[in-house]
């Protein structure tokens, strides 16, 4: 449904280009849950936004394509865009406290985001409410403004507008960094039920755990890099690349007492990464042609990607 | 929530009182540091007998101690009686003179304030929109070029443009003299459309272009500044690309940008309508404008104490009243805000 | 000073022939203010030019000239040596609201500047013991003491009769009931405009236009640009010499009257350095007139070398004798003095910015820059705001400081008594105090024969020209600039401008 | 294991900022950030509180060390109440009682040299001159792992990423050589594969100062991983204390048990049993009467909501807040 | 537009980068002045207060920007007037700033009774319009540059106490203030160590931002004669002196002072708003 292919998002700052994504490639399934996981600053976030077009400058789509169900989303007008925008393709956002507009009620914003796309204010306001319920909150609510609801609240209808028109893929960049894991459980619970209806989510998250307990199929970032893309299962049994090893082995559980080994060194600066593999410094298994040549996203098993020299 | 509101306004309006006195003893303390006095400045250099020279300071209540003068004349204040003029001539009610000039320097801070507060949405929204380019840059300074014009500079190039190379607006005044305005307000916009005065509303309109684009531009420069940062803040916020995801068209999208920087704008409204006051006296003075500011001038060559008392009390009055409006507007504007 | 006042009436006669059709009103610019509507308390040279428009006494000067005739008086007699003075009102006589107006009105009013004691009130105070309604139609004044120029006085506004309507004990500034001059005012904004229409009671000739408006200014330059925009027909009291200059060049008449203000210098003869008589002379000698008149009025006023104005009877050129800008002599006089370059003098020079105008500071600099090229004097500038400087002067705070003088009334004593006399100088705070100077203005003013005291000031002139406790720099003269369509400019020695005879082609 | 720190019944309230008109009218609220908490803490031990945003975690830790100023309770520390201090008596014992902050970005002065930073508490309390200062910092820099310590001395706070400082922060604590440390969040804004690292940091400096610590975190899986006991807070309350892992593996309070589910993990990828919560944490300003989970609670009785239950002991050393325990 | 006139040559050497455009443009025009100033001596070509008969010439080779109404040599008195305007406004500065930084950070730092007496006087003052205040208490003074510069200092000092302050208050709640104190530090130490170097960016930027705003208000002064007293070149006063001829064509005498205030104005200002452009983006 999702095909991206060789995405590259650079920010051409006062200080440098930052090469924040290069040469993405992946495909979302429909009724898939993908995940991106990664360290700050790997450029997830990049991408989430790379796919509904708003990539904030001075950041720009360099290179690559973004086929949205047969139509290249990098090739269409601003116009064609916004009509594809929370109809097709939708977005929720890390925080819930600055993602809605604190001067408007909540329901005039639900309401816009429909009207906006040619559903009369009747029918908009009708589902307005009957969104709202389907998220827990009481239809009353319609005249709150942003700040008398709570974060877990406010998520909520962030993903009820999003969902609004049933678009075919909805994009969460951290919808729960802010938020309490109980509070957390339950959006992810209600990202859940909309996969289940048919959604393809596009989930982006820094929390290892997280991601592997819900994803269907998940891309490991690194440095503006996919190092490893696959199922969620395959990779949790079957990480090949030595990130991805090293970042199981670092998380805590909940439910076992597991040592957590700690990864060396520091995330690389994406202004001038290093050459080669980005990972190299920090790798123990590096080798000569990890320093200069960087690897290739290969398809090592069924579905199963890693860029690493070190995989044969 | 509206007997709220009222209430708050109510105690809010209350905390212009410490201003007031605030200023009050400050402008006291310092016209009586120095020398001299209204009486002797009407006397001038004419001979006069200590006798009579006694009789005209007791008239004006000179004679008193000065923690005496200072209470009677917060006293006086109390009653809204702002005092008689001591000098030039003495005895006229303070009040009168506030009366006749007051609406002048209004009429030209509210037009100016209009313009300076289009003029900056304008440029600031459109520095914002266009952030880091050259158009952005152009903007910015604006702003700073705007805001660094000496207004009697700025003011006399207008007025050698306009009133003496084009000859197409008047330099100064408020209104041509031969027209006849009866005036209810003191603003001669309005009272011209109020009598239905068209060759008036003509004239007046034509006099308050050059003073009120001089200082409208002039003050433009920090709106410009202002709206254009919160523009750039509010347009990085995830509401604003929220909205974009959602397929809102870009005009709408602007515009509940603007809104929310306009809130932090709305605060320095009341500020900035100070610095509007204090420009008014320089715009007044080039442009003869016949307001409080030359006013002030006027009345400070002949130590008039009892007039510059009562035009800087009428002026912290004021300006506490638009902050106070200001904050009203803030209150009703930001949902956010608790009263 | 009367021959170029009355060359100036003739032309004022000139265009009164050539009638054609007259506009009803004629806007007059100033950038004077009228202060005081109140001839009890009013006391500046522009505010009394209004009152004398809207007043009018029991006599007045002839337009343009220094004789005085008869006005609301058909005709007096002089009694006891001076002291009685008993006038003859016209019948008729009516406010500009149509009130009569009797011998009572005239009591009252001068009665009522005596009780109020405001500003002016000592041109009454000091000269009359007592007046008298004898009936409807006689006037009979009882002086305090001889006085020869009991006339002068009389065409100042204190003597003027008011409208019943204003407060009788109290200052009332901004009444516009007027009087019964030619005209009334219908509308008095402050710091804006004051609008006259003609009085249909006044007992003389109509007035040539119906409305005069006078527009206040607050400087010159506005006031030029609004006569420039067309917004005034005249510009009046006072443009700067350089806008003359300029307007004249782009074709606006410009009308030069003579004035009878002066400016002058004082010297505080009691404080160092300037109690020395030597000091004193030595920079009297500095001074370049020629090059004040030229280089700081452009040429608009008139040397002037004594407090008598010229025109004036017994007016004496006393201080030619110092020359103008005479290094040599100051030179000379400072080294007597004690002084050299290498030791100079230092002294304090005092102005005061706005209150004569924009054209202060430069005099003052030019001053500093005359008594440094001796070479031997270091000039420090100081200035202070009208309040302020009053109030240094009177104290006797300031070394050398710059004053300027109108006058009350058009008589030699006006411009000796009040600087000379050491009984009335206190407000200049020179301190200047001479015995024989005081007892020959005494002298002066109880004589009724003009060439007897003609005499005593040229005495008193040369005394001044010895002891140089004032240094009289310049004679202002006035300018009126009009559209060229505006004829009929008319102002008197007194330097008031008589709207009646204005009118607007 | 000797005490080294007891807390008994410790409140910390708030007042809210009104409205000026509330203001006025003499109206005045409280946050009961926390209210009524006891705990000790050994010497060496790790002692984890743990619980949702706004429960108080980080409220009670300021509060120990006196850095917001309680509102009851006692604080024994070493034998000596730390709320009955006078000033300068509790800078000095400030010494030995030490925190690390949450977030390392905002914990250390951006004009100060991170090396300067560790050294200046050493001389406020005179523990060594300039130059003895400067040699210990750079040990310390050492210590944590910033090598070259020379060139690290000198960096200011934005040269380093959050694990780099969140190190300097750890280090300028651990420099006076505290008896106790309060360790806020210490890993929750450091990048995830930055985490165990300082997590393995802590735990050195607790074997060799044989340092107890309040470890404060909302993630049950590094109080899993570093508390020796835990204890779990709501509003501003315990409602649950025990060993870690006994407490983790077996929660009683429905509370606990809410928290535990709802934490992810990678091992576990389908939820045990489902105990879920209704609604949001309620207002600190006006809690629940009762129980204060009572209006959340699935299991709550009318008991619940009428009487405030005690922390009981249900087994050796396992406390519990609950009526239904 | 102007803005390529300025930054063109700036960004032949400086790149693309507005805020750094903006720092160097007006450091180069702040110090062509502060030269100006030290030097007057040697670059004025006359003596600015001689007067001589060659009176109202239009700019030419021997006077670059014409000569007054005295024959006075208008570039020398811009030169020189240099001086009163720098020494005014710094003056002024430095008084306000020796007042206001001190007592904003203790009144901000500590709080309470004090900390509301202080700032309800601040703001009242800070609320009213600065020039008209100035202008009082100028008059009462009376014009010499020193009693402008207290005039100034003084509406100027609720600008430096609000903002030091304002920035205090939230520096306080920060959380490596907090670490001082958990490490034992004073409060003196507090502020002087942990506080106060933080402040230096805002004060850097107010600096600027209020130098640039006090030039306007000494010119404001002077242009109403409030400043110096003649013959002393001041390009206020030289303004104001200019406008009455300034209709008769002679428009050098109120173009160049004019221009120069606004220059001088500007600088700072493009100063100030790059500095607050760094303050700002650096903060995270
Ligand atoms: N507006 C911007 N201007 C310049 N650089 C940017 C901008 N936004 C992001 N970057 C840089 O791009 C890189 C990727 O950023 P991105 O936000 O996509 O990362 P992320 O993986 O989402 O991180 P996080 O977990 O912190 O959200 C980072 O190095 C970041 O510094
Ligand atoms: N200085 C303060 N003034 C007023 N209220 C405060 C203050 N500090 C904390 N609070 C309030 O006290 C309550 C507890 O806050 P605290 O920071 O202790 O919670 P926390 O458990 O550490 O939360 P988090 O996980 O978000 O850090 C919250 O409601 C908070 O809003
Ligand atoms: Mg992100
Ligand atoms: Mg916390």
């Amino acid at each position: 449904m999702l095909e991206v292919e060789n995405l590259t998002v650079h920010y051409f700052t006062s200080v440098g280009i930052v090469r924040a994504v290069e040469d993405v490639s992946f495909s979302v399934g429909r009724r898939e849950w993908f995940t991106f996981v990664g360290e700050s600053g790997s450029g997830k976030s990049t991408v989430a936004q790379a796919l509904i077009g708003l990539v904030p400058p001075p950041g720009k789509v360099v290179g690559g394509k973004i086929v949205l169900n047969g139509r290249n989303l990098l090739e269409m007008s601003e116009k064609e865009l916004r009509s594809i925008r929370g109809k097709e393709i939708s977005m929720v956002f890390q925080d819930p406290m600055t993602s809605l507009d604190p001067l408007r009620k909540i329901g005039d914003q639900m309401v816009e985001a429909m009207t906006e796309h040619g559903i009369d204010e009747e029918e908009a306001r009708e589902k307005a409410v009957r969104l709202l319920e389907s998220v827990n909150i009481p239809a009353d609510r319609m005249d709150y403004y942003p700040h008398q609801l709570s974060g877990g609240q406010r998520q909520r209808i962030s993903i009820a507008i999003a969902t609004a028109l049933e678009p075919c893929l909805l994009i969460a960049d951290e919808p729960t960094t802010a938020l309490d894991v109980i509070v957390q459980e339950a959006i992810m619970e209600l990202l859940n039920e909309l996969k289940e209806k048919g959604t393809s989510i596009t989930f982006v998250t820094h929390d290892v755990s997280l991601a592997f307990e819900r994803s269907d199929r998940i891309a490991v970032m690194y440095a503006g890099r996919i190092v490893e893309m696959g199922d969620a299962d395959e990779l949790v049994r079957n990480a090949m690349h030595p990130y991805l090893k090293a970042l199981l082995e670092s998380v805590p559980d909940v439910c076992s007492d597991k040592e957590v080994k700690a990864i060396p060194g520091n995330p690389p600066d994406l202004r001038n990464p290093p050459k080669g593999c980005r990972f190299h410094p920090r790798c123990p298994f590096a080798t000569d042609i990890c320093r200069t040549q960087e690897p290739e996203l290969r398809e090592v098993e069924n579905n199963h990607f890693v860029a690493c020299h070190g995989v044969v | 929530m509206s007997r709220g509101i009222t209430q708050y306004v109510l105690l809010r309006a209350l905390m212009i009182i410490p201003t007031v006195l605030i200023l009050y003893t400050i402008v006291f303390i310092f016209m009586r540091i120095l020398p001299g006095n209204p009486i002797l400045a009407v006397v001038g250099t004419k001979s006069i007998s200590p006798e009579q020279m006694k009789h005209l300071m007791h008239l004006a209540g000179l004679d008193k101690p000065l923690y005496v003068q200072y209470f009677d004349y917060l006293w006086q204040l109390l009653h809204g009686n702002f005092g008689v003029t001591l000098a030039f001539p003495m005895g006229v009610p303070v009040a009168d003179y506030l009366r006749l000039r007051f609406p002048a320097t209004l009429e030209l801070t509210i037009w100016s304030f209009a313009i300076s507060v289009i003029l900056g949405l304008l440029t600031g929204t459109l520095g914002a929109v266009k952030r880091g380019t050259k158009l952005d840059t152009s903007m910015r300074l604006y702003s700073i070029v705007a805001y660094t014009l000496f207004i009697p500079w700025f003011g006399m190039i207008l007025q050698y443009i306009f009133g003496v190379w084009l000859h197409i607006l008047p330099t100064s005044g408020r209104i041509n003299p031969n027209v006849n305005l009866h005036t209810i307000t003191g603003l001669y916009v309005l009272d011209s459309i109020l009598t239905g005065n068209w060759s008036a509303f003509v004239s007046s309109i034509k006099h308050l272009i050059l003073p009120s684009l001089t200082l409208g531009i002039v003050l433009s420069g920090a709106y410009t500044r202002l709206v254009r940062n919160n523009m750039v803040e509010v347009l990085n916020q995830d509401f604003i690309r929220a909205y974009k995801a959602r397929g809102v068209k870009d005009w709408k999208v602007t515009w509940y940008a603007l809104k929310n920087a306009f809130i932090p704008v709305i605060t320095l409204m009341g500020l900035q309508f100070a610095i509007l006051l204090g420009g008014a006296i320089l715009t007044e003075t080039t442009f003869n404008w016949p307001g409080m500011g030359t006013f002030i001038i006027d009345r400070i060559e002949y130590r008039d104490y009892n007039a510059i008392q009562g035009a800087v009390v009428f002026f912290a009055f004021f300006v506490g009243l638009i902050s106070l409006i200001v904050d009203v507007i803030y209150a009703l504007l930001d949902p956010r805000v608790k009263y | 000073a009367q021959n170029k006042a009355q060359n100036q009436v003739s032309s004022v006669a000139k265009n009164k022939t050539s009638q054609s059709v007259q506009a009803s009103s004629v806007v007059i610019g100033v950038t004077d203010k009228v202060t005081d509507l109140d001839p009890a308390n009013a006391y500046d040279a522009f505010t009394w030019e209004i009152l004398e428009n809207t007043m009018v006494g029991l006599v007045k000067y002839k337009p343009g000239t220094l004789k005085i005739e008869p006005a609301l008086a058909e005709s007096w007699e002089v009694k006891n040596n001076s002291t009685v003075w008993i006038f003859h009102l016209r019948k008729g006589l009516k406010f500009s609201d149509g009130t009569p107006l009797t011998a009572k009105n005239v009591v009252w009013s001068i009665e009522r500047v005596m009780r109020i004691k405001g500003d002016p009130s000592w041109l009454v105070t000091d000269f009359v013991k007592k007046v008298v309604a004898e009936n409807n139609t006689t006037v009979i004044f009882y002086l305090k003491h001889p006085t020869s120029y009991f006339l002068a006085l009389l065409t100042t506004p204190p003597y003027y009769p008011v409208n019943p309507k204003y407060s009788p004990d109290k200052i009332d500034s901004d009444q516009t009931a007027g009087g019964a001059g030619p005209y009334k005012i219908v509308k008095f904004v402050r710091g804006q405009e004051i609008v006259l229409e003609a009085n249909p009671y006044y007992f003389g000739q109509k007035p040539k236009t119906q409305k005069i408006i006078v527009r206040f200014y607050r400087d010159a330059t506005t006031m030029r640009l609004a006569l420039q925009n067309g917004e005034i027909d005249v510009a009046w009291r006072t443009l700067r010499p350089s806008d003359i200059i300029s307007l004249e060049k782009s074709n606006f008449n410009v009308v030069k009257v003579p004035g009878t203000y002066i400016r002058y210098l004082c010297f505080n003869v009691k404080k160092e350095p300037t109690s020395s008589v030597l000091v004193r002379r030595a920079l009297a000698a500095a001074i370049n007139r020629s090059e004040i008149a030229s280089m700081v009025y452009r040429g608009t006023v008139e040397p002037l070398y004594s407090l008598i104005p010229n025109g004036m009877w017994s007016h004496l050129d006393v201080f030619k004798k110092y020359g103008d800008g005479n290094v040599k002599l100051a030179q000379q006089l400072l080294e007597k003095a004690g002084y050299s370059k290498s030791n100079p003098l230092h002294i304090q020079l005092w102005y005061t910015p706005t209150h004569y105008g924009d054209t202060e500071a430069d005099l003052a600099q030019m001053i500093k820059s005359q008594w440094e090229s001796t070479g031997m004097v270091k000039v420090t500038i100081k200035s202070a705001e009208w309040g302020t400087y009053v109030d240094y002067a009177r104290k006797g705070q300031m070394q050398a400081y710059l004053l300027g003088w109108y006058p009350d009334y058009l008589d030699p004593d006006d411009y000796t008594t009040p600087f000379l006399s050491s009984t009335a100088n206190t407000w200049a705070g020179t301190g200047f105090a001479n015995k024989t100077v005081d007892s020959l203005l005494k002298k002066a003013q109880q004589i009724p024969n003009q060439d007897e005291r003609a005499k005593i000031y040229e005495e008193v002139q040369k005394i001044l020209a010895d002891q140089v406790p004032y240094v009289p720099l310049v004679q202002g003269n006035l300018f009126v600039v009009t559209k060229p369509n505006v004829h009929g400019v008319t102002v008197g020695p007194d330097m008031v401008m008589e709207y009646a005879y204005l009118y607007r082609t | 294991m000797p005490e080294m720190l007891e807390v008994r019944n410790l409140k910390t309230y708030f007042p809210v900022r009104v409205g000026i008109l509330d203001s006025l009218r003499g109206k005045k609220y409280f946050v009961k950030a926390v209210d009524g908490i006891s705990f000790s803490i050994d010497r060496g031990e790790i002692f984890g509180l743990i619980g949702e945003s706004g429960c108080g975690k980080t409220t009670a830790g300021r509060s120990v060390l006196r850095l917001v100023e309680p509102t009851g309770g006692e604080v024994i520390f070493d034998g000596v109440d730390v709320l009955k201090l006078g000033k300068e008596e509790l800078r000095r014992i400030r010494r030995r009682m030490q925190i690390i902050f949450q977030d390392p970005y905002a914990s250390l002065s951006p004009r100060m040299k991170i090396g300067e930073a560790i050294a200046h508490p050493l001389i406020i309390h005179g523990i060594a001159d300039r130059r003895e200062a400067r040699e210990i910092a750079l040990r310390m820099l050492k210590r944590v792992g910033l090598t070259p310590e020379e060139e690290y001395y000198d960096r200011y706070p934005n040269q380093l990423s959050g694990g780099q400082r969140q190190r300097v922060a750890i280090a300028r604590a651990m420099a006076l050589k505290p008896d106790f440390v309060v360790a806020d969040e210490a890993v929750s804004m450091i990048d995830v594969s930055m985490r165990a690292s300082i997590l393995e940091l802590l735990e050195e400096f607790r074997r060799d100062y044989r340092l107890s610590m309040l470890f404060i975190t909302h993630d049950i899986a590094v109080a899993r991983l570093i508390a020796d006991r835990t204890a779990v807070m709501y509003l501003g309350k315990i409602v649950e204390l025990g060993k870690t892992r006994r407490l983790i593996d077996n929660p009683i309070h429905p509370y606990t048990k809410a928290l535990v589910n709802a934490a992810p993990s990678i091992t576990r990828r389908e939820r045990r049993e489902k105990v879920k919560l209704r609604g949001e944490v309620p207002n600190a300003v006006n809690p629940p009467k009762g129980c204060r989970l009572s209006n959340r609670c699935p299991f709550a009785t009318d008991i619940c909501r009428t009487k405030e239950p005690e922390l009981r002991e249900v087994e050796s050393g396992h406390f519990v807040a609950c009526h239904l325990a | 537009m102007l803005s390529s006139i300025i930054l063109k040559p700036v960004k032949a050497i400086f790149g693309n980068r507005p805020g750094r455009g903006f720092l160097i443009a007006g450091t180069i025009i702040v110090l062509a002045v502060v030269i100006m100033a030290i030097f007057a001596p040697f670059i004025a070509p006359y003596n600015p207060t001689a007067i001589s008969s060659d009176t109202f010439s239009p700019p030419c080779w021997k006077h670059i920007m014409g000569t007054n109404r005295l024959g006075q040599d208008v570039f020398s008195r811009i030169v020189w007037g240099s001086r009163i305007i720098l020494y005014v406004v710094l003056v002024a500065t430095a008084f306000s700033m020796v007042l206001g930084i001190p007592v904003g950070l203790v009144s901000g730092y500590y709080g309470g009774k004090l900390d509301r007496v202080l700032s309800t006087v601040m703001d009242s003052i800070y609320a009213f319009p600065a020039l008209i205040l100035a202008i009082v208490i100028a008059v009462v003074l009376g014009p010499s540059p020193m009693n402008a510069a207290v005039a100034i200092a003084f509406v100027y000092v609720p600008t430096y106490f609000r903002m030091i302050r304002g920035q205090t208050l939230s520096l306080k709640g920060q959380l490596f203030v907090e670490a001082a104190k958990a490490i034992g530090a004073r409060d003196r130490e507090i502020m002087l160590k942990y506080i106060l170097p933080n402040l230096i960016p805002t004060i850097l930027v107010v600096f600027s931002l209020s130098v640039a705003d006090a030039i306007l208000t000494e010119a404001g002064l002077s242009f109403l004669g409030l400043s110096v007293t003649p013959p002393t070149p001041d390009w206020g006063y030289d303004l104001r002196v200019g406008q009455a001829f300034f209709l008769d064509g002679y428009w050098w005498l109120v173009f160049f002072p004019g221009l120069m205030i606004m220059l001088l104005a500007m600088a700072f200002a493009l100063i100030g708003e790059a500095l607050s452009e760094r303050t700002s983006t650096s903060a995270r």
